[in-house]
């Protein structure tokens, strides 16, 4: 199972990888639901197929799919394509890198040592995840499903879009 | 219950005044008039009755008292208290209030409501900052009468008007904020000390130990009370605020809001914090004379009338500085007297420049001169305040400060000998203000009305007082002696333990929450 | 079933994290903008199911469910906002919207 | 009779107030009585109450009526007290009498002037202000007294207010004397410091037992009050001030500026003679100021070209003279030359307005003359001021108060034969000025013609102070002409007399003698120089001359020692230089601000590089380090 775990690690790695340096955005995306799933297998090996599950749904199915209806709303073309290749220029690639690099060094050497021993990876149920999440976290959760609706509202009323006042705050300058 | 009628009367006729101003613009004006008269009416009839409370009470006997819950939780009261020291200064406050509402009667005319609410809220304010016996309730006040003055200044000033309102703000805000750091202060080292978390004055004052922390608490307060008076280093917002405000808004600036902060150098300062005050007091001398010589100076300086009135302003009020920091009653009672006659010859020197402003649509000295011969009543109603100002006896001032210097002069003679040749920069300035105004040749194109009889009726008003002030102090001076009394007793029992080696010791006082301890105290 | 530490999971988080914030800084394009925090967003939520394997409680997992709904809440409107920025500026520019006004 | 002693200042505020609020309905006429007759019934009270003190004197000669209790703070508590003896009753006497005569002339003198109610109600209010200052009980009360004189002159200097001169002049009189008043008040906090009381007679009774005889204390009170009183008294080194006091009309330079205000450092000095007594140094320097002033004014009095400047010249220097009488313990010949002075002085100066308003408002000597002949009724009563000013002997007043203060500048305990010296060359210089004055104006040719004719209300006055010029003398004879001293003794009653060392009266007659001579020879010389041949012509430009004329240029010094430092300094720092600061607080911030903004680029990846810049060195520092 261990060599599930480096496996599925690998492929999330790399899919990441492809996915952000693609220029056309579907493309980019499909890369990021491979990516998704490779996570999802993650958690499964490591103890945790509910989050496995969820991951596939909601992130993989649901909010993947709501990115491949807006690309598709905006109608990505040629032109696109050409206008992401300029901007993905390698010259670009190498301030930020640096910096993720050396962030990354660094959480590297915050976490070596941190623990040995391996992931005992008993299961843990989605029973246990559901008591816990309605008794100890109710709070949380009731916090959640008013992020969540204030996500709906936010969204329909942004995304409206008609006329010319975005919002009573926001009056078009010209 | 009286003390609550007098703040909740101008702050419900400041809301009338608003809504009514929507409607026509003369109903603010006689609601904020009616209201203040009933104001002035009614503490003028609790100095009569108040009266034998006074001159039977052996120090610290309250004329009015009135104490309730507000946040408990919080040991947070409504308490208003009243003896012969605030009693005059909300007298003080309801006949500048009136002056200041008949000052603006024709120079207003935008957003009358709106002027006529900011007006008596801060009127509200000043009250509340000389009744409050919470020093929670202080701040509360002390905030009250900041922000509509804010407004006065923004919205009906003059040229430069937005940023006085901001250096006005600024500047009163910044000792704010200390001052309530410091109350939290006092509220949290005697609520340790005590067991007994109130913010109640008096209770505090009893009880409050002569910490380390002591000098630095009255930091906090001093420095509120030193921009409000202000003293020479923190009096920048003064000039523009005076300058830019509306005539109403100078005078109550002048003539109220700068006495707030000597209101709370005699009420707070000095009972608090004795051992730490008596430590500032040469430091306070030498600000004050400071104040006095440096303010003079520029107004000398001055070609702009407001301007050169504000800062005589600063220049008068290092006499309160040295007054109260002699710590003899002489000078007390001379400090006191400061307030109140500066308070109504400033307030007047404001509404004469005011009305000149008017007519002339300048305050620049250079502009104007011999308006005495189509203005003599003007110019006869300015002579009187401009002689009150360079301290001419017969005149309130004169008694104030003479008072004052020979109470200094028994602690800090040489001090006191500088600081009286203040009076002699007091004649140049004051004198050039008459020359440059009233005397010398007229400009062929100023014309102008004389005062009218409203005007008439404010600036003999006020200089009925002043010379009644000047004759007959002791009708004054009789009022507030009893708490002056009480500071000087507090000085001398400070002293006296101080002699003996011994610190004011804590006493876990249970009953003290009555509050009336002063009361309890002089039985 | 595996064996591996809890660091090695933390270093997949750590690996996926860091690339996410490469993209965020690297691509113009508000969509691999949006992309890359959700990749960032996952991978926080790698972080929290390790941790919770390892101590065996379901509070790690707990945590991942917040952040899923948070991603949710933020993508929906991130991108209704992409759509207006589009409809104002016609294209996904991210520095084309620097003014800070509408 | 006595009960009405408060009327007696009552009765001018009155006057006062009303003229001050109703002036301006009222009638000139009215206005006119008002004025006069409020000052006339407080004359006529005060002669009445003299005549009951001199004829029914109360207990200790003294008398107090406490009004009310003005101010009241643990032992300060001055009251507002009128207090007579016998030396505020000859100041009240000499106010009240003086003062109606001249408000009696003012009547007419004005008639032509706007601010006709104005006019009188400041002299009203100086009227009551200066009885006041010589009633007081105690010296809180008598320094309002003293601040409110001051006021007057100023008000009146400036009278004319639509000449900025004027209101120079005005302002320069009242700050001068706002320095020596501020010095006394010191005197006040000094005295007040020691004694707990300001009430006059506790502190001079209580004095001689508290304090040393000349203990540093007693000193610098002394100088303290003479400070004060150097001010208002035009005195060296604060005299700058009188000559240009001269801008106001001419009643009030009779009045304010020659017979009452100007002596009230003299009626300080007498008030409170304890406190010069017990410090001799001060008391010597006293007569030390009154000596140099009475020379120095003497010289600058000789090249006057403006009658009423000569005339302001010769009030110091005689006022000069009262200061060296009481600085050698001569109280009561000081106060004697104060009363002939205020005669004699105001009749000049009251008959030199009636040349000047004859001669359109001509103030220049040089373009009079002749007037002798033209004007005969003022030249005579003008001449009889001059020969008491010259101290003409024997039938002028000014002889008989002059000598005694000669007599004890050479013969007091304590004197000093130059104060003597001193005293005979000013009375040389007074008698060759006045001549000066008398003979350019009235003597030779007729230079401009003079109209209009002098009203009765004017030609009264004039006549009596001219009889009281010439009889006012014959109070106080010398002591080698008899023991005819009936004011110094009634003055003796509440001042010491004074202790002359010699008593020798051959002696005394030969001084007499010397100061008659020298006075003769003196009104010889002006005329050698002055009429016969013009002497002023020839060193009108030159040196030393020049130096008198500007009086020995106190004015220059000052300017350059302390009005140009001054206004240089409130000129230079008009903005406030602590304002600087907060601009600066202000600017600092503003600079980060732009600064600071500069980085908010509003690029979402930029603020991503930021963030992990800030990671960086956050984990850097907080865990690595």
């Amino acid at each position: 199972m261990t060599v599930i775990f480096y496996i599925a690690a690998a492929v999330a790695i790399i899919t990441t990888g492809l996915a952000l340096t693609r220029a056309h955005a579907v493309h980019a995306l499909l890369y990021l639901i491979i990516s998704l799933l490779g996570v999802s297998v993650v958690f499964f090996v490591s103890g945790a197929p509910f989050i496995a599950a969820l991951e596939v749904i909601i992130y993989a199915g649901a909010i993947m799919v709501l990115f491949l209806f807006v690309i598709m709303m905006l109608s990505v073309g040629k032109a696109n394509i050409e206008q992401e290749k300029i901007w993905i220029k390698p010259r670009t690639w190498v301030g930020p890198g640096i910096f993720s690099l050396i962030l990354l060094v660094l959480f590297i050497l915050l976490v070596s040592g941190f623990s040995d021993t391996p992931i005992n990876s008993a299961i843990i149920a989605p029973k246990q995840v559901g008591i816990s999440l309605f008794s100890k976290y109710l709070l949380g959760v009731e916090i959640s499903a008013v992020l969540l609706m204030a996500g709906i509202i936010g969204a329909y009323h942004i995304g409206r879009g008609r006329g010319k006042v975005k919002h009573r705050f926001m009056e078009e300058s010209q | 219950m009286v003390l609550v009628w007098l703040i909740v009367i101008l702050m419900g006729a400041g809301l009338l005044a608003w809504m009514a101003g929507r409607y026509n613009a003369m109903w603010p004006r006689f609601i904020a008039l009616v209201a203040l008269l009933v104001g002035f009416f009614m503490s003028i009839g609790l100095w009569i009755t108040g009266t034998p409370t006074i001159e039977a009470g052996n120090g610290g006997e309250w004329i009015q008292h009135f104490q309730s819950d507000w946040i408990p939780r919080f040991g947070i009261q409504f308490h208003l208290a009243m003896d012969g020291l605030s009693l005059m200064l909300v007298i003080l406050t309801m006949f500048l209030g009136l002056i200041a509402v008949l000052a603006s009667w024709k120079e207003i005319t935008h957003r009358t409501g709106f002027f006529h609410f900011n007006l008596l809220w801060v009127l509200a304010g000043i009250t509340g900052v000389f009744l409050a016996m919470d020093l929670f309730l202080f701040y509360f006040f002390w905030e009250v009468m900041l922000i509509p003055m804010y407004f006065l200044i923004g919205i009906w000033g003059h040229e430069k008007r937005i940023d006085a309102s901001y250096k006005f703000f600024i500047f009163t805000q910044a000792g704010g904020l200390l001052m309530f750091i410091s109350i939290l202060a006092l509220y949290f080292i005697h609520g340790d000390a005590t067991g007994n978390y109130t913010y109640n004055y008096l209770v505090i004052a009893e009880n409050f130990p002569g910490t380390r922390a002591a000098p630095w608490i009255m930091a906090g307060f001093l420095i509120a009370f030193l921009i409000k008076l202000p003293a020479v280093p923190v009096h920048s917002w003064l000039p523009a605020a005076h300058t830019q405000a509306p005539t109403a808004g100078s005078v109550i600036l002048a003539g109220l809001l700068l006495k707030t902060g000597a209101y709370g150098l005699f009420r707070f300062i000095i009972p608090l914090f004795p051992e730490a005050s008596e430590a500032f007091a040469p430091a306070a001398m030498i600000l004050g004379i400071i104040g006095i010589m440096y303010g003079a100076k520029l107004a000398y300086a001055q070609t702009d009338l407001k301007r050169l009135v504000a800062y005589t302003s600063i220049s008068h009020m290092g006499f309160i500085l040295i007054g109260i920091y002699s710590f003899n009653s002489l000078a007390f009672q001379g400090a006191f007297m400061q307030v109140i006659a500066h308070g109504i010859s400033t307030g007047a020197l404001f509404m004469i420049a005011g009305a000149i402003q008017d007519r002339l649509h300048t305050r620049d000295l250079n502009k104007m001169g011999g308006l005495w011969s189509i203005a003599p009543r003007m110019g006869g109603v300015t002579l009187v305040f401009v002689l009150a100002s360079l301290g001419l006896p017969g005149m309130g001032n004169f008694v104030a400060e003479f008072m004052t210097l020979v109470g200094a002069f028994q602690v800090y003679p040489v001090y006191t000998i500088i600081a009286a040749m203040g009076l002699i920069v007091y004649a140049i300035y004051a004198l050039y203000i008459m020359q440059k105004v009233f005397f010398g040749r007229k400009p062929e194109a100023v014309k102008m009305k004389d005062f009218s009889v409203r005007e008439m009726i404010m600036g003999l008003s006020m200089a009925a007082i002043i010379i009644w002030l000047g004759f007959f102090p002791n009708n004054v001076l009789r009022t507030s002696q009893p708490t002056i009394d009480k500071m000087q007793e507090n000085i001398r029992e400070y002293r006296q333990t101080k002699e003996l080696g011994g610190i004011k010791a804590f006493k876990p006082d249970h009953e003290s929450e009555a509050g009336i301890q002063l009361t309890k105290k002089s039985e | 079933m595996i064996n591996i530490s809890l660091e090695t999971g933390l270093l997949l988080a750590g690996i996926l994290f860091f690339m996410g914030f490469l993209g965020v800084m690297v691509r113009r394009n508000v969509i691999f903008m949006l992309m890359s925090v959700e990749v960032m967003l996952n991978a926080a939520g790698i972080a929290f199911v390790m941790a919770g394997s390892h101590w065996h409680q379901p509070d790690g997992q707990v945590m991942f469910i917040f952040i899923l709904t948070m991603a949710a809440a933020e993508v929906s409107v991130g991108l209704a906002i992409l759509l207006q920025l589009h409809k104002h500026y016609k294209s996904l520019d991210a520095d084309a919207a620097n003014k800070m006004k509408g | 009779m006595m009960d009405w002693l408060w009327t007696i200042p009552a009765l001018p505020f009155a006057g006062f107030l009303i003229l001050a609020l109703f002036g301006k309905q009222l009638s000139r006429k009215v206005v006119a009585w008002t004025g006069s007759l409020s000052t006339g019934l407080s004359a006529l009270i005060t002669i009445i109450v003299g005549i009951s003190f001199l004829t029914n004197p109360p207990g200790g000669h003294v008398f107090k009526q406490i009004l009310w209790s003005w101010i009241e703070v643990g032992s300060f508590s001055p009251e507002i007290t009128l207090y007579l003896d016998s030396l505020s009753l000859v100041f009240m006497f000499v106010i009240t009498f003086v003062g109606f005569l001249i408000h009696l002339y003012s009547t007419g003198f004005m008639v032509e002037e706007e601010g006709y109610a104005r006019f009188f109600s400041y002299m009203n209010l100086f009227v009551g202000s200066m009885l006041l200052l010589v009633m007081a009980g105690n010296l809180v009360f008598l320094y309002l007294g003293w601040e409110a004189v001051g006021l007057c002159s100023y008000l009146l200097i400036g009278f004319w207010y639509k000449n900025p001169d004027n209101g120079y002049a005005a302002r320069k009189a009242f700050i001068v004397t706002r320095i020596g008043d501020t010095l006394m008040a010191i005197g006040l906090f000094l005295l007040f410091d020691q004694f707990g009381t300001l009430q006059i007679q506790e502190i001079l009774t209580r004095f001689p037992a508290e304090v040393a005889e000349g203990s540093p204390f007693a000193v610098a009170t002394a100088i303290m009050l003479l400070g004060g009183a150097v001010g208002k008294s035009a005195q060296l080194p604060l005299q700058v001030w009188l000559p240009d006091a001269m801008a106001g009309p001419s009643p009030v330079s009779a009045l304010i500026h020659a017979a009452t205000m100007v002596t009230a450092g003299v009626y300080l000095i007498a008030r409170t003679f304890v406190i010069f007594q017990m410090a001799p140094v001060a008391q010597t320097i006293v007569a030390i100021v009154g000596a140099v002033t009475l020379l120095l004014a003497g010289f600058s009095a000789l090249t006057q070209r403006d009658i009423k400047r000569v005339l302001a010249y010769s009030t110091i220097s005689q006022i000069g003279y009262m200061f060296l009488a009481l600085g050698v313990g001569a109280w009561s010949a000081a106060v004697f030359h104060f009363m002939t002075h205020a005669f004699f002085k105001a009749l000049l100066f009251l008959g030199a307005g009636v040349v000047i308003m004859h001669l359109h408002h001509e103030h220049n000597m040089f373009k009079m003359g002749g007037l002798r002949k033209s004007m005969p009724f003022t030249f005579w009563v003008f001449l009889i001021g001059s020969a008491s000013l010259a101290a003409l002997p024997l039938i002028t007043a000014g002889f008989y108060s002059k000598d005694i203060i000669l007599w004890y500048a050479w013969a007091a305990e304590g004197s000093h034969e130059l104060f003597w010296l001193a005293g005979i060359l000013g009375s040389l210089l007074t008698a060759v000025y006045t001549s000066r004055m008398v003979f350019i104006t009235f003597f030779g040719e007729i230079k401009t013609e003079p109209h209009g004719k002098t009203a009765l209300s004017i030609k009264i006055p004039l006549i009596v102070l001219a009889v009281l010029s010439l009889i006012g003398g014959f109070i106080n004879f010398p002591g080698n002409f008899g023991d005819m001293q009936w004011l110094s003794g009634f003055l003796a009653n509440n001042l010491p007399e004074a202790h002359a060392a010699v008593h020798d009266k051959g002696i005394e007659t030969l001084f007499q003698v010397i100061s008659a001579v020298l006075v003769l020879l003196g009104i010889y010389l002006a005329y050698l120089l002055y009429l016969k041949r013009n002497v002023d012509e020839q060193f009108s430009k030159k040196g030393i001359y020049h130096y008198w004329f500007s009086g020995w240029g106190f004015d220059y010094v000052y300017e350059v020692l302390v009005i140009k430092p001054v206004v240089w300094l409130s000129k230079i720092d008009e903005h406030d230089f602590i304002e600087y600061f907060y601009t600066g607080i202000a600017r600092f911030h503003m600079f980060w601000h732009v600064l600071f903004s500069k980085l908010q680029t509003g690029k979402i990846r930029w603020y991503a590089m930021g963030i992990a810049t800030g990671a960086i060195v956050a984990i850097i520092v907080l865990v690595f380090s």
